[in-house]
């Protein structure tokens, strides 16, 4: 046992004076969950029945918890959390997984409400033996060092044209790179052309501009990891900005000088202001701010007139922020392990002073230990489905059988039970959701709140007394109301990305369950707000919770004695393809599945996430960060179904 | 400080309210007292390594936390418990409550800098937003009630209230030194520097161990000494009928402290710059009126 | 003056000469501008030393704010903010030090050839020091202290002008 | 005189501060020096490690509000002498104040108007 704790103890020996210390300090044990809260709670485990609190950062954490999924991406980053808690510290793992690069944990649980039970005590017992330890050793992954090493490398070669991004952070990298070869070469980046050929099956927009824009600015271009997202050129949205012509930069129309080795002639002079340029001002800042991040922006070292410098004229080509000020970007990560957005989701924020910029959402990589496991017999096909997404797995185990009973030809018989329990996953969901927003916005209550609901439906389903009582308690919140009305408005010509309670609230009836029969029969209409903002999101979810409930009971009266059709899952002889769509939480799902001798060779998941990841990347754009955050939370994104 | 029984009491008394307080604070984020959590917290901290982050400013990330604790400590200490036990009798007590929390701004900026990480630097350079915000509601509403008492003499503002104490005297006035109170202690719905859910820690994310433990004490101290200002400036501080002076000193204070607490769990975080905006628009020509509301009064 | 007053008055002189030193020698801009408040912090000891308790608590707590904007303009405004460089920012160092010196001498010269008045040999406690101040501001200084409130709003009138852009339309 | 006592115990009280800093400080040092690991120092953010410095030129977005904090600020040292004598003088006070807060307002409401109370 103490060699797999030999990367948590503390260097020294423990003797009893720290033994008692230990005992009694390290009974308040804080634990940082991989890949995060809604996952945990998702999967039926609750923290607080243990007496140990959640860690909103690696520096306040005793234990890491993993409860997976963990593919391989997410894998490095929980590794870096890691090795940022501080000692004595303890690496546990729930339910069978691949860890590495982490090393081996120290406590090993079954993936069950008894196995999380025994984490505090286990753990008290470990550190209280254990916390030092003469032969405690660095973790030190080499991926770490790698990436350390490469920081230290490019901080001795200053200019020497090596790449500014690590390998951690992935999609940055192709056009970073090309950029700063044009730039070098003094080549205009042609319009559009690193664009254009990502789009895949996506549409492309085109919006009228303003008048007075350089056309330069009319680039969008997206790193090639955005394949399967639209591109859109939006209308200037921000009306803060000054139009070009008004500039109140005296330093744009000075000569270029002392910039020896850099022409930035592919760059437009004016002011730039982020809402209208896409990609073009970060880029920008990415190239005037070379190598280390240490070094100056905008200045050549070795060409430098080192006798007087000029802010006015260093600073002439860095991008603008809305009121004309020259200032250096920084980006920052916000995710995979960010509290209050859902576990694993990459987020990268660009940052001018605390005014986002640019968000960018990377999709994960996917589980490559679930991708080999196609072809697959169809009879496994919907609870290996059902596992992609660990917060809703109803939804999709009930889209993988619908889409199978297409393919095989049979009746689309839906299951009562099937759909009464999506309406109770989708009250579920939306609480697990409410939590984590809860946390967002700083709201202790309505945490607090949410997540006692949440756990008083899990055991019971059938509370609507409670929910109404909620519901009605959350509507009811002083300042909640103002401080989400402004926030988070989808521009229109984005709209038709949305889906489920997005688009709900933006007015659009868009739900896949007004054409299934059943839900007719129970008379479902959907819920529609004209609320295009966090608010509206908030109370469509709310509304949805009370209706979910509603149509349980509806559901449940049609039709009592309906036998659950039996799936003939046996027909080795099915073949054909299948489509079927489905209402989960999050928006309409739609799959296809490819059958072939009672095989599921292919499939192609078409998940509400996807599109609301394009959404992110597109209009999140010059909102303070808690703004923006929020915003990215309402979405409610899933990160498992937007694998790259 | 004429008697050395009464000062131990007062120590006391202000030691077990910091303790309640700690308790109350887990209270407004948990829903649960937990009495033995605070003791164990301070092991705790004793016990996990001290993380120093990589090309920190170390000058400024040594003095931050001590800076914040003495800040704190330093604006109780001219607070009066009972009209025998002043602990300090500074005849511009009122202005030096002000300037010691000035530093914990200070502080603030300092630890957020130092750090060199991003969320840090948010952390710190919003937190000297909002001292722009809450500043001048703060030091305007404590105006008023130097007004009233003709002396900054903290012990004359509570003898000035013996008629009637000035939160019925000047209603205005005590709202806004509350909600400042609320933002300069950055309590929810006011956390910008150390929001969990937009910062993950901010500024004090980087400190570790007990580099942490003198921030997180340093709160705790500030939040009492600024419930304490309450009491003093706007609850009549000692005045009360049966109990001695400083019980009721201390009762009123931990009403008010748990005050602070209860408020922020039903409201969501605000924004800094919506913060700076109404401060300036209505709360600082608010408080130009209380000034002029109890100019009037007493000339009447 | 009582030698503990001498003392105090010494040290915390010399601190503010030291932190005043320590403004120019870092690279650091945040840095600079917090030696800056910790020298004004010195001089607020300095003047708590010499008995003036409204002044030296004022010094204290005004400087507080102020330092820390300019701290965020520094930052704003200079390359390299951090000082991580190992550039020089300095310039024109020779006049620079030129002229520090001679303003230096001036200033001492003033000090030294001034004929100050005789030193009151006790300061009135500091509650009567707040009050002749505030009967002071109020009847003889009317007109100083009603000029210092133009002067204050012809600085945020010119401030403001000069950092904002004019507004495309009022709001 | 009798003021110094206080400042000496105002001092007092901060060496007291900074000594049981100290002192938590050694306590911490006798529990052992942490152990150096790569990625440890670095600052935490949310799993990736943040190698490039984050001390910029950071765009603070109040500095209108902060042109005219600093005013409202030299306001105020005015305003407490003023509020201890302001029962004294009675309406002299009051009109010399109205006067002062006035031509301030001016400076408030000149800001406002330019947009500067606003997220620049």
């Amino acid at each position: 046992m103490l060699s797999a704790f030999v990367f948590g103890a503390r260097a020294g020996r423990l003797s009893s004076w720290k033994q008692w210390l230990l005992k009694t300090g390290f009974q308040t044990l804080k634990v940082f969950i991989v890949p995060g809260e809604d996952v945990l709670r998702a999967l039926g485990l609750e923290l607080a029945s243990t007496g140990l609190t959640i860690a909103r950062n690696p520096r306040e954490a005793d234990i890491l918890l993993i409860t997976g999924p963990l593919p391989a991406g997410l894998a490095e980053n929980a590794a870096v959390i890691f090795a940022q808690m501080p000692r004595p510290r303890l690496l546990a793992v729930m339910g069978e997984l691949d860890i590495a690069p982490l090393p081996a944990p120290a406590i090993r649980l079954p993936l069950t409400q008894a196995g999380l039970l025994a984490l505090r005590p286990e753990a008290c017992r470990l550190l209280t033996a254990q916390g030092w330890a003469p032969e405690a050793q660095p973790f030190a992954p080499a991926f770490i060092e790698q990436v350390i090493a490469g920081q230290q490398e490019k901080g001795d070669h200053k200019g020497s044209g090596s790449m500014n991004h690590s390998a951690m952070e992935p999609g940055g990298m192709d056009m970073e790179g090309m950029m700063k070869d044009l730039d070098r070469s003094g080549m205009k980046p042609p319009p559009d052309a690193a664009a254009l050929p990502v789009h895949g099956p996506h549409e492309h927009h085109s919006m009228p501009k303003a008048a007075d824009k350089p056309s330069g600015e009319e680039t969008t271009n997206e790193p090639a990891a955005d394949g399967q997202h639209a591109h859109h050129t939006m209308p200037p949205t921000d009306t803060k900005e000054p139009p070009a012509a008004d500039s109140p930069d005296p330093g744009h129309h000075q000569p270029h000088a002392a910039q020896a080795g850099h022409e930035h002639s592919a760059i437009p002079a004016g002011p730039m202001p982020h809402t209208e340029g896409m990609d073009m001002p970060d880029m920008m800042g990415d190239q005037m701010k070379p190598e280390a991040g240490a070094e100056m922006p905008g200045m050549d070292m070795s060409g430098m007139d080192m006798g007087f410098m000029s802010m006015v004229e260093m600073t002439k080509d860095l991008p603008r922020s809305a009121d004309g000020l020259p200032m250096e970007a920084s980006e920052a990560a916000f995710g995979p392990f960010f509290p209050g957005l859902p576990g694993g989701l990459n987020l990268r924020l660009h940052l001018d002073g605390d005014n986002v910029t640019k968000a960018v959402i990377t999709p994960g990589q996917p589980d490559q230990s679930r991708a080999d496991r196609l072809p697959l017999p169809a009879r496994e096909f919907a609870p290996w489905l059902a596992g992609l997404d660990p917060l809703t797995p109803a939804a999709y185990h009930l889209l993988a059988h619908r889409a199978l009973a297409q393919a095989m030809r049979l009746p689309a018989t839906a299951a009562l039970p099937q759909l009464i329990a999506l309406e109770q996953e989708r009250i579920a969901s939306h609480l697990n959701w409410l939590i984590d927003f809860g946390v967002t916005i700083g709201h202790a209550w309505l945490r607090q709140a949410a997540e006692h609901l949440y756990w008083q439906l899990r055991q019971v389903p059938d509370q609507p007394a409670a929910v109404t009582a909620f519901v009605r308690q959350v509507r009811r919140l002083p300042l909640l109301r103002q401080s989400l009305t402004g926030v988070g408005q989808i521009p229109a010509p984005l709209l038709h990305h949305a889906r489920g309670p997005v688009a709900k609230a933006a007015g659009i009836s868009h739900d896949a369950r007004q054409l299934d029969p059943l839900y007719q029969q129970a008379g479902f209409v959907p819920i529609v707000r004209a609320e295009n903002n966090v608010w509206g999101r908030l109370q469509v979810r709310l509304q949805e919770m009370l209706q979910s409930q509603e149509l349980v009971h509806r559901l449940a009266r049609l039709d009592p004695v309906s036998p659950t059709p039996t799936f003939p899952t046996t027909d080795q002889a099915a073949a054909g393809t299948g489509r079927a769509t489905v209402e989960t939480p999050r928006g309409t799902a739609t799959l296809e599945v490819a059958l072939q001798s009672g095989q599921v060779t292919a499939y192609t998941l078409h998940a509400p996430s996807a599109l609301h990841v394009a959404l992110v990347n597109e209009f999140v754009r010059e909102q303070e960060l808690g703004d923006a955050l929020k915003t990215i939370a309402s979405l409610d994104i899933s990160p498992w179904t937007i694998t790259a | 400080m004429e008697n050395p029984l009464t000062l131990l009491v007062v120590l006391l008394l202000f030691g077990g309210g910091v303790y309640a307080l700690a308790v109350l604070e887990y209270w407004s984020v948990a829903g649960q007292l937990a009495w033995g959590r605070p003791a164990r917290l301070v092991l705790h901290l004793l016990l996990q390594e001290e993380i120093r982050p990589r090309q920190s400013d170390t000058v400024l990330y040594e003095t931050a936390p001590v800076l914040f604790l003495a800040a704190a400590a330093l604006a109780a200490a001219v607070l009066p418990w009972s009209a025998d036990a002043p602990l300090l009798g500074l005849a511009t007590g009122a202005l030096f409550v002000n300037a010691a929390f000035a530093y914990v701004m200070v502080a603030m900026l300092m630890g957020g800098w130092a750090v060199n990480g991003v969320y840090a630097m948010l952390g710190g350079w919003r937190f000297l937003g909002q001292l722009i915000a809450y500043s001048m509601p703060l030091v305007m509403a404590l105006t008023a009630t130097v007004m009233r008492a003709e002396s900054m003499l903290p012990a004359r503002i509570v003898t000035s209230q013996l008629a009637l104490w000035n939160i019925v005297y000047q209603p205005i006035g005590f709202g806004l030194f509350y909600l400042a109170a609320l933002a300069l202690a950055f309590l929810p719905p006011f956390d910008f520097p150390v929001a969990a859910g937009e910062l993950a820690g901010g500024v004090w994310a980087e400190f570790t161990g007990t580099r942490l433990l003198l921030f997180r004490l340093g709160r705790l101290l500030l939040i009492m000494t600024l419930a304490l200002a309450v009491t003093v400036f706007f609850l009549g501080g000692w005045q009360g009928p049966w109990l001695p002076g400083f019980a009721w000193t201390f009762l009123k204070t931990l009403l008010v402290a748990a005050s602070f607490f209860g408020v922020g769990r039903y409201l969501p975080r605000l924004r800094y710059d919506q913060l700076l905006e109404w401060s300036w628009k209505y709360a600082t020509p608010a408080a130009l009126v209380n000034i002029l509301w109890v100019g009037i009064l007493l000339l009447l | 003056m009582t030698p503990l007053q001498l003392l105090f008055l010494g040290v915390f002189g010399l601190a503010a000469v030291w932190f005043g030193w320590r403004v120019f020698r870092t690279k650091s801009m945040v840095r600079s501008a917090l030696s800056l408040l910790a020298a004004m912090v010195a001089l607020g000891g300095m003047f708590l030393a010499l008995d003036a308790e409204f002044l030296g608590v004022l010094q204290i707590m005004m400087m507080a704010g102020e330092m820390s904007i300019m701290a965020f303009f520094m930052m704003m405004y200079m390359m390299d903010p951090g000082g991580m460089s190992s550039m020089n920012m300095t310039h024109q160092q020779r006049p620079a030090a030129a002229v520090g010196i001679g303003a230096g001498v001036l200033v001492l010269a003033l000090a030294l050839l001034t004929p100050w008045p005789p030193a009151q040999a006790l300061a009135p406690s500091a509650t009567q020091q707040n009050h002749d101040l505030g009967i002071e501001l109020m009847t003889r200084s009317m007109m100083i202290f009603e000029t210092a409130g133009t002067s204050i709003l012809v600085a945020m009138i010119a401030a403001v002008a000069t950092a904002l852009a004019y507004p495309q339309q009022p709001d | 005189m009798k003021s110094i006592p206080h400042y000496l115990l105002l001092l007092g009280m901060l060496v007291v501060t900074v000594a049981f800093a100290l002192v938590l400080y050694l306590l911490k040092a006798s529990l052992g020096k942490p152990l150096a690991e790569p990625g440890k120092d670095v600052p935490a953010e949310s799993g990736q490690l943040a190698l490039k410095p984050a001390w910029v030129r950071y765009h603070v977005h109040y500095y209108g509000f902060a042109l005219l904090f600093l005013c409202f600020d030299m306001e105020m040292a005015f305003m407490y002498p003023w509020a201890v004598v302001y029962k004294e003088l009675g309406m002299t006070a009051l009109l010399d104040m109205g006067v002062f807060l006035m031509i301030l307002f001016l400076g408030l409401v000149y800001t406002w108007n330019q947009g500067g109370l606003k997220r620049q």
